[in-house]
């Protein structure tokens, strides 16, 4: 630990040992719900107990099942104090600087999670007569008209349920736009860059994928297209910026290759923040776009989700859309699902309400000036840092960056210190560690994203620790290596979780 | 603006460091022509009070949300969502952290997954159950991508007409660019409202993949499942079953008793406002054979170096992220947080609160159509009913309508998905449904029956 | 510290350990929001900027300061963030066990929180006319029914702020009550248990504090007190159960040796908690009793507040209590300040509504049956901890306890191992400590009110710390001396901050 | 009942090891009489959805929260909450945790209340401020107890009569009790709407303990609080200033420059909602020489046993759980949630925020008076004023009640309070006024002048 005492900027553990001495379970942590479970207690009285025991009579026995044995009984202060409790094991945006490369971990306002739970929108039913849900509709289609003009497309769907939902809808537009012209394509090409759900997607949608090589300065060739496409090609993804944080220069070029073949390109605007303000995709040539809500448009992450993932289609596939769409009658907004062109339907409903809506809110907060702003100081910040990393962190590439940028680190060769060791060791700073080993074309890389809501004083700590954590590795290794240090948990053998699969927990047999 | 914390001397300073002289510099090498067209035609931006007094306005709009008594199910439902479930899910710890990639610092969303999926395996009788989906159809629609991975070589997707039209929809839609794959349905009894048993020993051949039966299905209509599910497996195929009203499972035999392979469903009455539909909770549940299969994130338990219970995302293998294009499904994001909220609600409500909720509908539900009966409206079918059950009336429309007017949201017609129940509207009733509201239903359906 | 690994079900909490690693410079904690600030930025906008410089000149300079200097300039997700993390180092009553003696830590049901907030209660200006604040005046109409009811007295007030001021309100309605009566009594007797601020009030009230001294077995004799009353007694202020826990066996004995001598009896409603569905204040005689809404009715404590303390009175009382009162006519409820014998008002308003509406909904939850209920639990839980520690904390007196339990214990004089040094130790077991040196009457006095809210296994967890304290203090001494280790901070030196006072951030000299 | 985890084993095993039958043995020392008398008769308990339903009801009565130009003011006034300031607000950890009495376990409240004294130091001027009083009243209230202690030899209590009727009302009944002192009231001039400085004169003797002025006051008229404060410095006598609407210390002189001894006044227009009147937010700041004689909590800096920066209560042997009836106040809880809630609004506006919005109001009252002076209906008073004056109209009671019916609160009639004001409504206006509200305020009056 001695060197951890003199890093500048750490707070230092004043009693380790003796906090894990403390510890009277070490092997528990917060013990499990089922753990805290007491026969006979209730949380929750939803429903009157006063005649409520006559369901299963109703039905009669066949029907129904035995008790529910081991599912919990606890009070609502218990359950309470245990999911609190399990709160203060994470990190998190609001808490911590969270630079996750590819995810724009921006502030998530928390105004717009107060007015998605407003009762007009949380207790909307969505098979409410359109004329009782107007507001509803009106949201949607506004929402629907702002994505269109902030990347330049002509058609949006905010069907889609995540970036990945949205890149199958895509997809699936492609594959019923060629099929409608009497094609039957069978090949995507993707960027050996590209994120790992952009071939699964297109798996998925029936394609056989083709990667494209990006070239030794990190970006795609029109060339390597050219060379790749054919009348077979019903589209190529591309992330732009791609993942190396690179705005791809010969992206009109590749559009063009594209169409010169029939082939249509999807831009995947996972990294839209980026673009905001500085250049649509539309105009780029794009012919589907997915968002994510949960990156650009700041609906929190959740741990996981629930996210968004709308799309964005240039005018001739827009008949190919899921259902149902939004349309404009004399007598109000309503929805329409006799669209026989439509690739039909990805989900139930009208697509994740909840977090349309705060999105909504987050571009009426900024408008088109501070959408702006956003993205071009997403830009300075990430440019910002790997400047100031750049003397022990090179970036992967020498191309400039946009909004995130990927490093590299010899510590590896060094000191045998690997990219986990450092993000490991990152925690003990207080840091969330950024994205790692992605894009795969850079050994060990480390993927940067600090999103315009980060502060410089902010940065500079970061910088300061991942020098620190450098100059650590070489001199004292073995505590890089040993990372994490000083959190409620030592390192987690995530080796022995795939080993062994424990995936449920189970009564302890008497 | 108040988001970004840049001053115009950190900027100045920020460049400085950088070499550059001015923001625009950061992105000359982006194409000029695309710069000189990237301006937002949008409104400036607005104060918090203005973005709030706009959304309220438009919530205001949805008359439908408030002052009706409403029956609306067929698919989501209304149920009562206690304040803790929303005091932990607004936990800012939870609401704004990423997928749990780093297992140290997120044993909180890593250990509330672990107790979703041990709840959800309880519930449905099943030994493995991942960390969520988007919701009930795709999750539906990815059982039977994961029964096609099972049972490689079979061709025939049997979904019984009586499986939500949405569900029928989102899985055509999945299969509709999968070649070799056929998609039959199954025809329900008229009579009972349940799936022909007749039918499914019909396509019970070796072509047969699967079957997807609603549990309840979706007229309210409990299904045969036992039945279902051995005829399934006679021809080697395997049965999925698909629950869109999740409190079911806590008073019927759970699909796992019963035989089925792949349990999949909607969690939003666990714990989740309706939202206009979104975001629900789509969840999955397994045999342990068929694990390497199954779609999504999963959350195992494993320990620290220093020997301490420890959970983090595991058998990644299976997914986009390493697999690629050979990844079992290509979700990424998928619904923790609404995870998070129904494994709060199922704590809560507990062993005993679950069962008497669900007995509650029930009889909520009976009564509601008994008292209907004697006013002459009659159920479209007589098989056993959870809580949402099928009536017939003349004219669904009208008889909407005119229950509309008497400030009832009497249901939803079928006619629309099936033109064969021209005259048939699906009512669901909760323990959101007062006995005075059951009876304003009556009175208005009564009037136009 | 090896054998604290052995102790039984006790757990650390995490969240110290991980804040802990949030902070960027160890001597400093937490920067100040002060310190965090940067000149230019806003974490708000709530008035327009368009047009918003014109307010001083409409005023002209010589009635507008100098810019305010040195006030914070932070990003709204920086000062999110600021908060948030402060509030991890917080103990509080959701997240641990929190057996403050006297202050009742009920769980404070999050539903309330939710009910307060509604646009109807909380967007309601005070001034509002009455007939369009109907629901407000109903709640408050009713609630004084409630606790009238529960405390079987004729009138109640729900003006006073907090229970002091409660306390101050009813002696105030004493002193009111005899000079309408001609008589101005001058003293006003206040056991040796009391809580500080029963004599502080008083003195406020204008009166003399006679003290009356408790017997050995902790309780206050009807003897005692007939040596003490005069015909100068205004009121005897009693609490009952008293800071030791104790039912006043005697209680009605003292009130009719008051009223022998004119004199009134009014009760201390703090520990209101153990009375629920037992006794009612009312049946003792009291004429006078204040409760503390943020004890037994489960208002969530804040930090130190708000709270309200409304008081119960006896019918010849009702006209001294404070305005307005509430009153019904024809066309619905109103309030009154006509009300020539009142004491006036003590405050600003009608009460402080927003707590009001939590102990409503939480009165309306409980019911009357759950109300005894709770009482009688709190009363079980006390009597179990009681039991469970007399082997090394034994109780202050042999009387038998209700809602919480006065304990003492040797260690003084074994180990030289104060309450306090215990106190900062139980923290290292992620428990709250009691509260300690209260009542004064009982050297290094441990004060447990566990409260009904708590489980059995919790209060085993509670026994399981404090036994291996007490044994690790004849053991290891010094560990617990200079406990805590586990936290945030180490001990706190709290006679340096009296000895230096610095009681405001002063910008660094430049 | 889901707040008490007690199970029937749970209380038989408790008991057990107490050695008792029954938990009714535990209360048999309890006089049977007493306990034979009980028992509460209120309703039985209630599930969360009635309560729920229940208090919704009871709010949508109010029907003055919403859907009304709103121009209430007169001490409690309308200002924009933003989201973040709950955000903090209902963190557990700040609203379930008791006094900071265990420092190593309270940082988090007593760094920020140490915050929010340097805050109050900051907007008044002054070197020491409490950590928080019940309200504006009773802060002035302990203010002049406080003046009290500081100059013992003194009788006379000078109340300026345009300060807030509460106000005065509450430090009257303070003092109603203490022997030797006496209330005078400063009149005010008829024409400005300030206090008379040649009254001030007059009480100005060897007497004079303190004056207590409203800033702005009652009226909302901008006091000349520095003349006041000289005259009676030369009295040897303490000026105390009172400030209701906080926000004006944004843009005013602070009371401190201005040569207040001590500035107390009331917070809930920084952050908290208007709750029907309560809970509001006292604050009180003084000079450090007066420290000792200071009412209520303070919270200091110090370091832990390693060093760190600290905070912790401090100076607590003013307070009552020491000095008991010697004790400088009887507050022991106060209001330290309230002041979390300044501290995180005060952050939120910051140096700028602050003073544009008191800009703005300034600015949005001011076109008010002009437009209602345009319309005939002129300012009672011809002093300066913050965002809040008094109008003249023949019929207050009469104005008010058209001006409601057509949707407008037009504010408050001094009459009450004032007889010799029989004609003055008190009108506020804020940021949450847009010019339309103000353009229908002077319809409705116009109308009824
Ligand atoms: C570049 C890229 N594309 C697609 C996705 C998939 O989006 P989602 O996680 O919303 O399905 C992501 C998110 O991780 C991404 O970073
Ligand atoms: C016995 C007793 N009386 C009176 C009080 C004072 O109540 P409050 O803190 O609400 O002013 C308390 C609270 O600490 C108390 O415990």
């Amino acid at each position: 630990m001695s060197s951890v005492e003199k890093a500048p900027r750490i707070e230092v553990d004043p009693a380790p040992a003796i906090e894990k001495d403390v510890d009277e379970s070490p092997q528990m942590g917060v013990p499990l719900i089922f753990e805290l479970s007491s026969s006979g207690r209730r949380g929750a009285d939803v429903a009157r107990v006063a005649g409520a025991k006559r369901g299963a009579e109703i039905l009669g026995a066949e029907l129904c099942r035995e008790d529910l044995a081991g599912f919990p009984e606890l009070s609502e202060p218990q359950v309470l104090r245990h999911f609190l409790r399990l709160s203060q094991l994470n990190f998190a945006q609001a808490l911590q600087f969270y630079p996750l490369g590819s995810c724009t971990m921006k502030y998530n306002p928390v105004v717009n999670d107060e007015l998605a739970s407003l009762p007009g929108f949380a207790a909307l039913h969505p098979l409410t007569p359109a004329h009782l849900a107007q507001g509803a509709l009106a949201v949607m289609a506004d929402m629907e008209a702002a994505l269109a003009e902030i990347t330049g497309m002509d058609a949006v769907s905010l069907h889609p349920a995540a970036g990945a939902q949205g890149e199958l809808a895509g997809l699936l537009v492609a594959r019923a736009y060629h099929l409608k012209r009497g094609e039957r394509r069978h090949k995507v090409i993707i960027p050996d860059t590209a994120h790992g759900t952009n071939p699964a997607s297109s798996a998925l949608a029936g394609f056989e994928v083709a990667v494209a090589r990006s070239n030794k300065r990190g970006f795609m060739e029109a060339a390597e297209v050219r060379r790749l496409v054919t009348d077979d090609t019903a589209a190529m993804m591309v992330t732009n910026p791609n993942t190396l944080g690179i705005f791809e220069p010969e992206i009109r070029a590749i559009a063009h290759a594209l169409h010169a073949r029939g082939a249509l390109l999807y831009l995947d605007g996972a990294n839209m923040n980026a673009l905001l303000g500085v250049a649509k995709p539309g105009h780029m040539g794009a012919d589907i776009v997915q968002l994510n809500l949960h990156k650009t448009f700041s609906t929190p992450h959740g741990g996981g989700g629930p996210g968004a993932g709308p799309i964005g289609v240039k005018r001739p596939l827009e008949p190919f859309l899921p259902m149902p769409r939004i349309v404009k009658h004399a007598d109000g907004w309503a929805f329409d699902d006799q669209r026989p062109d439509s690739i039909g339907r990805l989900r139930s409903f009208h697509g994740n309400f909840g977090m349309i809506v705060r999105a909504f809110a987050y571009i009426l907060a900024l408008g088109g000036d501070g959408l702006a702003r956003a993205g071009r100081l997403a830009i300075l910040n990430a440019n910002y840092v790997r400047k100031r990393m750049e003397s022990r962190f090179p970036a992967a590439s020498a191309e400039p960056s946009m909004h995130e940028c990927v490093l590299s680190h010899d510590l590896e060769r060094r000191a045998d210190v690997s990219t986990l060791d450092i993000a490991k060791r990152l925690l003990d700073f207080g840091i969330h560690p950024p994205t790692i080993y992605f894009p795969l074309v850079v050994p060990g890389a480390l993927m940067i994203e600090p999103t315009e809501t980060e502060s410089r004083e902010i940065l500079d700590s970061f910088v300061a620790a991942m020098e620190r954590i450098y100059d650590e590795a070489l001199s004292d290794p073995a505590m890089v290596k040993s990372a994490p240090h000083t959190l409620a948990l030592s390192r987690v053998d995530e080796v022995e979780a795939a080993r062994h699969p424990i995936l449920r927990w189970t009564p302890k047999p008497p | 603006m108040r988001f970004m914390p840049h001053t115009d001397s950190d900027i100045a300073s920020m460049l400085e460091v950088i070499g550059a002289h001015d923001i625009e510099d950061l992105i000359a090498h982006v194409p000029a022509a695309l710069r000189a067209t990237a301006a937002i035609a949008l409104a400036p931006g607005r104060i918090e009070a203005e973005v709030a007094a706009e959304l309220s306005t438009l919530a205001a709009q949805n008359r439908g949300a408030a002052g009706f008594a409403n029956f609306l199910g067929a698919g989501y439902y209304r149920h009562f969502v206690p304040a803790a479930v929303r005091a932990v899910t607004a936990r800012a710890e939870f609401a704004t952290s990423y997928t749990p990639y780093q297992a140290e610092a997120s044993q909180g969303t890593t250990q509330a997954i672990f107790e979703f999926q041990t709840l959800v395996c309880q519930l449905t009788a099943m030994e493995v159950t991942n960390a969520s989906m988007y919701d009930g159809a795709s999750a539906a629609a990815e059982a039977v991508l994961m029964a096609r991975r099972i049972l490689p070589g079979r061709r025939v997707v049997a979904l019984s007409r009586a499986l939500w039209p949405d569900y029928r929809a989102t899985i055509r839609t999945y299969l509709s660019a999968l070649a070799g794959l056929e998609i039959v349905e199954l025809p329900f009894d008229p009579a009972t409202g349940a799936t022909r048993l007749s039918a499914i020993e019909q396509a019970a051949t070796a072509d047969l993949l699967c079957t997807v039966t609603g549990y309840p299905n979706g007229f309210g209509v409990i299904e045969p499942l036992g039945a279902i599910a051995a005829t399934t497996h006679r021809a080697g195929a395997l049965a999925i079953s698909a629950t869109a009203e999740g409190i079911a499972l806590g008073l019927l035999k759970p699909p796992g008793d019963l035989g089925a392979d792949i349990a999949v469903g909607e969690g939003q009455s666990f714990g989740l406002p309706l939202q206009f539909g979104g975001p629900g909770l789509g969840f999955m549940s397994a045999r342990l054979a068929h694990l390497r299969q199954m779609p999504g994130r999963l959350v195992g338990q494993t320990s620290d170096h220093d020997g301490r219970r420890a959970f983090c995302l595991t058998l990644a293998t299976r997914e986009q992220h390493i697999r690629r294009e050979r990844a079992t499904s290509n979700i990424c994001t998928n619904h923790s947080l609404c995870a998070l909220a129904a494994t709060v609600y199922l704590s809560l409500l507990g062993r005993l609160g679950l069962r008497e909720l669900a007995e509650r509908n029930v009889e909520l539900a009976h009564q509601a159509a008994s008292i209907l009966a004697a006013r002459g409206i009659h159920r479209q079918f007589d098989g056993s009913f959870f809580n949402e059950f099928a009536v017939s009336v003349s004219n669904p429309a009208a008889a909407l309508e005119a229950a509309e007017r008497q400030g009832v949201l009497a249901g939803v017609a079928l006619r629309p998905d099936y033109p064969e129940l021209a005259h048939a509207i699906l009512i669901s009733v909760t323990e959101m449904n007062s006995s005075g509201e059951i009876g304003r239903l009556a009175d208005a359906l009564a009037e136009v029956r």
